[in-house]
């Protein structure tokens, strides 16, 4: 326990830990920090980012050598980046970016706005013509404003489609289950779900199979291991997988290096593109992770 | 003598009628509410006044409803249960865990079929209900506080079970698990049959059972009840038991429709389950309300929010609209009940016990 | 200035149920003391809420030494300079009795509580009430007696013209009853105009300068000391209960039913009610015997009834039934053993308002898992038939019904369990003359049919007329033990207070 | 007559010394449990117990003990207040919205400065709470039904005023708001000195007004409290009013802060307070409670999540272990009291009254 306490601490904050893209965002973080000799911790803000704002401190407090982050909000975030910066701990950002440059180390960002762009051209293209509904996640969160405005970029394109119906459903699969029904109440003719996450993209599925309704084009977003099942029985189309497990690596590499040299030898701004999954190449990914 | 029983006489008749009238305009209200709703979605949603909607419309009821009618007794016996949500939670988790990881006892595994995972979830969710019983019964901690504790307990303990993660497609593991919450009887869902089953022995039990009025007049005066020799603990314990056979219940239902089972699902149905009961006409003091108007009071719950959905209403103006009604709705429901306070004793203006 | 300083003209109030003032004309005579007399129930509270602002009259005009005016709230009475004691204890068991005295006319300075003044102030109003109690102490540990003096000091510290005591000496001892009359002396020597309501007759022949006598709302007689006498009151009440038919005698079997033994039971000073200490406490009930407990309140009558009821446990001593020796840990052991107790507070420990006639009265009482309402109403209305409950739907709400009924719906739920000892705690506290009559008998009659009945009363009447064999309670130790035909005021008083000033008693 | 007043005397000797001990216990729990985690932290985290530390960690208790003040008066007078969390969203919305967007009055948009900000936000939230003053003390809703109306709509309001985005850097369109969350003063953080202020504000008006005192005689008999002239619905009002305030503030604080307002700001921050209150030995039957105690009750709480996140104790133990210690502490403070009930009488059976 001792030897453990001396470790320098790198702390590492994802939005949840009930999620299984952040969950795995968050322990491939801690298994890289580990092996490379650091003390890990996580913690998670729930999008609160007022609680994300106490947490900093607490790893402030605790002397956490660096911080690995993936915020509560592109605007909300940056004052608590800024008091840890000025703490001359070393902050870097996964995932989500923030909306100033020159706070954070890095910012290695998971591009939700090309995934969205992608895995709505593959919706679109799936789904050809007709109705479609969109299941937002928490309209309050960054990301489900950037990945709707992605959506729409494309969709709103494409004259054959006609969105009927769009509503949040909150992340939540089980909301997305009842709100998915309801809409298929009101629209029979309707031929697709664009759906902000892979939770709600499966509570979506499990509405349609349970409505008996074939033929309607589900597709989510992130990459999880359950919808990457989804994908390969057809129940989803596709996905967009954010290399989280990549992305936390280099994270922590990146931190190491500084923590090591004083500096990252990277540009702040690291843009990871999205990839798109479909049964095509579902099997090429596991974990948030390309392994072939 | 003669006078007193004229007196009664005569205001006992227009008591009793004004009783009824009460209990009735009670009733209708949360009818009244409903019927509204339901015209206005007819009307503006055409498609909502459908068999097929209505038939999911009231699946989702379900849900609200059963933990709503769980909640009843809670109420009526002067009580509050804020922890049912967690506990539905834990339930969905506990089925998910048998029905995927199996019981490992000692050192060997063992995977039971879906009537035991429904048992053990069941059971386990009773026991936060005794917990619950007992801190308020036993320990003497205000309902609030306790089941307040509890809900953070049982939300703990669902996140642990899996570290978080979901449980993923249980129907791959157990088929059959999908009958609860996915199949149906005579083209109706299983858990409607849940709720109108629920509903009916809850219904008997309130109106048709010693129990049921022991739950009553602890509610209305836990003193005389205590004194005419009702042995308040025991009912109050058996209270937190059946909201939380509901919650399991809840629990289960979700687990089953998704397939899948979430450590977070649940968070927030107790404040949808308490406004339904309260919408139902039950008095959060106590005593005064019917399962029955916690069932209709689910129904306006369940039929406004998918209404809302149907009309497209942002989330926003959903949550906005969702206060509104609960306010308006119990605050309509406070200016009646003083309307017939003033206005019971004009009638009685003219009896004859006044005056002999 | 007239002789009238505060005049109420055609009073008339209604309640669900009943008129509890019908037109009522009311007037009180400057600096005397106008005593207000009825039976309970004839609206005496009901007026004087109404002339102290907690109510307002459906009809009438209140003048103030001739001027109308208006009494929307306590406050606006409080302005005029009148204030009130009012029957049922309003204290606030949280606060203490300084802060109970000036709760909601709290001395100021500088907008802070004056604490120093206020509790210099309240210690001299109990001073004047002969009562000297630490002012920081929390009312929640008083004695009921207590209470009442804390409610009293109040209305003095105020300073008022007008001051209303309702029933100020119901939970007195005779000892705080006298300096409580030399109090209303001095208030009446410097200026005070005092409503005074009671029952016990000679405290009001004692104090009186004008009385006026109530009856089922409506002022039956008015008159001045000079032309009063208890002749003159008791015709003009007709209160008096006709009791000619009831032959009380002397236990019929000495079989012993109850037999209680040394029973002690602590007093605590926890909880919201403080309660008083029993000691010694060795009674025999016999079967179809009825035993009266007579004492003043706080003699512990209450305590020693719910205590034989399982309610309270005692510390020691030991209670048998027909022989068994029985635990008495729960309410629940008592009523199997067949001692069920008829509460002393019908709101506070009786009714289910909620619950309808018939509800209360098989409240308890279950016949095997299912509740057959057929079945139960046939038992209800036999049982409302025989006790001569005055209800001609079983389904009313129970609050619907007058007070001298509430009770013997009270009675059936206990007769509903067939019980071998019933105990009542003041059965007729708060019932009308009529239905006290029929109570009486209907006592008697279960007395005739072998039930053994234990009963307390504040009232001598009472216990002459109903007790067969009578025990004197007093400071939770019992004083004394009459037989029927020894029952006498001097004999009860004595017995019953600590210490006899009989010199009072005109 | 001299033996009931020796019994009296001696008995109220006794009572009221008891009842001293009673508090001084009473406090003596919540600050014992504070002792104990403060030791426990400090020992197993040694960079708890350091200046810096210490001062983050009291101003993390400052949001949920401003709330706790200001909810102790709503509870002490017998309600509850669950709209605090909501209330505080909008506040910072609102203040958001008026320094990004500025205000539009016919058709011109005027930017105002810092101040009229914050007075524009308390005062907009004084208007939901003089919503729930009213559905309580003149409506008759019960107020958990009230605020949780209230809790929805307000959350909805602030939802819709942004359309659900947040107001960005309010640094850069007013550097001097920062002053509110982020300056200090003697080295303390203003949020502290905010909380400290309110407390000693509170307290006073707790143990030192006649507002205060006619809050606790509402809690301990409302009946009696109206019999003895005091206003009771205004009463009610202010608690109600003044709860909000403290809302305003915290969502004011926060926005600060963060320099950016998000509308999901205060979720579930109601139960943090209500615990805190509930902690610090307040009754939530009301008549029952001190200022000083929720300041207790809100230390605990902030400690135990502060502690806890530097243990590196896992989110899920988070809650678990904060369920686990509110009911206990609750359910230890009903022991107590028991004990108390039974020890008393013993004290006093050899009083000389009763010998008399
Ligand atoms: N709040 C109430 N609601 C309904 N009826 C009431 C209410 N208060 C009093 N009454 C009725 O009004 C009548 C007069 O009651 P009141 O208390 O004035 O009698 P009283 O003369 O004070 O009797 P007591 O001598 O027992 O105090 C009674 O019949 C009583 O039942
Ligand atoms: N209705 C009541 N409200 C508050 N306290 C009460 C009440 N009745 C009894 N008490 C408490 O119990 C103590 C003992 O009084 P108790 O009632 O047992 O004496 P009692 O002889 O039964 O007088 P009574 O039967 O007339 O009340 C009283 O001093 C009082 O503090
Ligand atoms: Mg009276
Ligand atoms: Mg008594």
């Amino acid at each position: 326990h001792r030897e453990e306490l001396s470790k320098p601490l790198i702390a590492i904050i994802v939005p949840s830990q009930d999620n299984p893209y952040f969950k795995a965002e968050g322990d491939a973080a801690a298994a890289r920090a580990q092996q490379l000799g650091y003390r890990t911790r996580i913690d998670a803000h729930n999008d609160d980012a007022y609680r994300q704002d106490n947490l900093i401190d607490a790893a402030i407090a605790s002397g956490a050598e660096a911080i690995v982050l993936d915020n509560a909000g592109s605007e909300s975030s940056i004052s608590a980046v800024r008091r840890a910066k000025a703490e001359g701990i070393a902050v870097f950002l996964i995932d989500r970016e923030i909306q100033v440059t020159g706070v954070a180390n890095a910012q290695i960002i998971a591009d939700n706005h090309q995934g969205a762009r992608i895995v709505a051209e593959e919706f679109a293209r799936a789904t050809k013509e007709g109705e479609y509904a969109e299941l937002l996640g928490r309209e309050s969160d960054t990301n489900a404003q950037i990945r709707t405005k992605g959506f729409h970029e494309i969709l709103d394109t494409a004259p054959q489609l006609k969105l009927v119906a769009a509503q949040s459903a909150n992340w939540s699969q089980a909301e997305a289950f009842q709100k998915t029904e309801t809409i298929l109440q009101g629209h029979a003719k309707l031929a697709g779900i664009i759906a902000g996450n892979d939770t709600m993209a499966l509570g979506a599925a499990a509405a349609i199979k349970s409505s008996g309704r074939k033929g309607i084009v589900v597709t989510g977003f992130d990459g999880s291991p359950d919808a990457a099942t989804a994908i390969r029985s057809g129940e989803l189309r596709a996905t967009s997988l954010q290399p989280a497990v990549v992305i936390s690596r280099l994270a922590v590499d990146e931190a190491d290096h500084f923590l090591k040299t004083g500096s990252t030898g990277k540009p702040e701004k690291q843009i990871i593109p999205c990839d798109l999954v479909t049964r095509a190449n579902v099997d090429n990914y596991r974990d948030f992770e390309k392994i072939r | 003598m003669t006078s007193i029983s004229a007196t009664l006489s005569s205001s006992d008749r227009l008591a009793s009628s004004g009783a009824r009238i009460a209990l009735i305009l009670l009733r209708a209200r949360a009818v009244l509410v409903l019927v509204l709703l339901l015209i206005l979605f007819s009307a503006l949603a055409p498609s909502f006044l459908t068999a097929a909607n209505l038939s999911i419309l009231t699946k989702h009821v379900a849900i609200s409803a059963i933990l709503a009618i769980g909640m009843t007794f809670v109420i009526l016996s002067g009580g509050i249960d804020l922890s049912v949500g967690s506990v539905a939670g834990l339930g969905g988790m506990v089925a998910g865990y048998i029905l995927t990881q199996g019981l490992t006892l000692g050192g060997t595994t063992y995977h039971p079929g879906v009537f035991v995972a429904i048992f053990a979830t069941i059971a386990l969710c009773l026991v936060v209900g005794a917990l619950n019983g007992w801190l308020v019964s036993r320990a003497g901690v205000a309902p609030f506080i306790a089941t307040l504790g509890t809900l953070y307990i049982a939300r703990g303990a669902a996140l642990l079970m899996s570290n978080g993660k979901t449980f993923p497609n249980l129907a791959a593991h157990a088929p059959s698990f999908a009958f609860i919450g996915q199949s149906f009887l005579l083209r109706v869902p299983i858990p409607v049959w849940l709720m109108f089953a629920l509903f009916a022995v809850a219904a008997f039990i309130a109106a048709k059972t010693p129990f049921g009025r022991h739950v009553y007049a602890i509610g209305g005066n836990e003193r005389a009840a205590r004194l005419a020799g009702i042995v308040v603990p025991r009912v109050k314990m058996y209270t937190f038991l059946f909201s939380a056979f509901c919650a399991g219940l809840v629990g289960l239902i979700i687990a089953s429709q998704l397939e899948a089972a979430h450590p977070a699902t649940g968070e927030s149905f107790e404040l949808n389950a308490i406004a339904a009961v309260v919408l139902g006409g039950t008095s959060l003091m106590g005593g005064r309300g019917s399962v029955t108007g916690s069932l209709i009071g689910a129904f306006v719950i369940g039929v406004l929010a998918d209404g809302l959905v149907m009309l497209g209403v942002s989330e926003f103006w959903q949550i906005v609209i969702k206060g509104v009604v609960i306010v308006l709705a119990v605050a309509i429901d406070q200016l009646q009940s003083r309307l017939q306070a003033k206005f019971l004793p004009l009638l009685l203006r003219s009896t004859p016990g006044a005056g002999a | 200035m007239s002789d009238v300083i505060l005049q109420a003209n055609g009073i008339l109030k209604r309640y669900p149920g009943n008129i509890a003032l019908d037109h009522v004309d009311f007037k009180l005579h400057r600096n005397a003391v106008n005593v207000l007399i009825g039976e309970n129930g004839a609206g005496k509270s009901t007026l004087m809420r109404i002339l102290s602002g907690v109510e307002s009259c459906d009809e009438g005009a209140i003048l103030l030494d001739g001027k109308p005016i208006t009494l929307r709230s306590p406050r606006d009475a409080a302005a005029h300079g009148i204030s009130i004691v009012h029957q049922e204890l309003s204290v606030m068991p949280n606060l203490d009795i300084s802060e109970n005295i000036f709760a909601g006319r709290e001395l100021t300075r500088a907008a802070m509580v004056d604490r120093k003044t206020e509790d210099t102030q309240s210690a001299d109003a109990l001073h004047r009430l002969h009562k000297p109690m630490p002012v920081n102490a929390q009312t929640a540990h008083l004695s009921l007696g207590c209470r009442q003096i804390v409610e009293l000091a109040r209305t003095i510290a105020h300073g008022s013209k007008i001051l209303i005591l309702d029933e100020p000496t119901s939970a007195l001892s005779m000892a705080e009853a006298e300096s409580l009359f030399e109090v209303i002396g001095d208030l009446k020597r410097s200026g005070v105009t005092i409503v005074y309501i009671s029952h016990r007759l000679h405290e009001l022949l004692h104090l009186g300068d004008y009385f006026t006598v109530l009856r089922s709302g409506r002022v039956v007689g008015e008159a001045a000391r000079s032309e009063v006498t208890r002749q003159w009151i008791v015709e003009r009440m007709s209160g008096r209960a006709d009791t000619t038919d009831l032959q009380v005698r002397p236990a019929a079997s000495t079989q012993a039913v109850l037999s209680v033994h040394h029973l002690e039971l602590g007093s605590s000073a926890a909880g919201e009610e403080s309660q008083a200490a029993l000691h010694e406490i060795s009674l025999t009930l016999h079967k179809g015997e009825v035993l009266g407990i007579y004492g003043l309140l706080g003699a512990g009558r209450t305590e020693l009834l719910e205590t034989l009821a399982g309610n309270r446990t005692p510390l020691d001593g030991s209670v048998q039934i027909e022989g068994r020796t029985l635990e008495l840990n729960s309410v629940g052991s008592a009523v199997k053993a067949g001692i069920i107790l008829v509460p002393e507070d019908r709101q506070r420990d009786g009714l289910i308002p909620e619950l309808s006639i018939r509800e209360n009265v098989a409240l308890a009482a279950s016949h095997g898992p299912l509740l057959s309402r057929a079945h139960e109403t046939e038992l209800v209305r036999k049982l409302a038939k025989d006790l001569n409950i005055a209800a001609n739907d079983l389904e009313l709400p129970v609050t619907s019904l007058s007070g001298g009924n509430q009770q013997k719906v009270l009675i059936a739920r206990c007769l509903m369990r067939n019980p071998r000892v019933l105990l009542l705690d003041e059965p007729t506290r708060g019932v009308d003359a009529g239905a006290k009559a029929e109570i009486y008998r209907i006592l008697r009659k279960l007395a005739a049919d072998g039930l053994s009945i234990l009963f307390t009363s504040s009232e001598i009447e009472e216990t002459r007329t109903l007790a067969d064999r009578a025990l004197v309670l007093c400071q939770g130790r019992i004083a004394a033990q009459f037989q029927h035909h020894q029952l006498t005021d001097e004999a009860l008083f004595a017995a019953a207070s600590p210490n006899v000033t009989t010199g009072s008693l005109a």
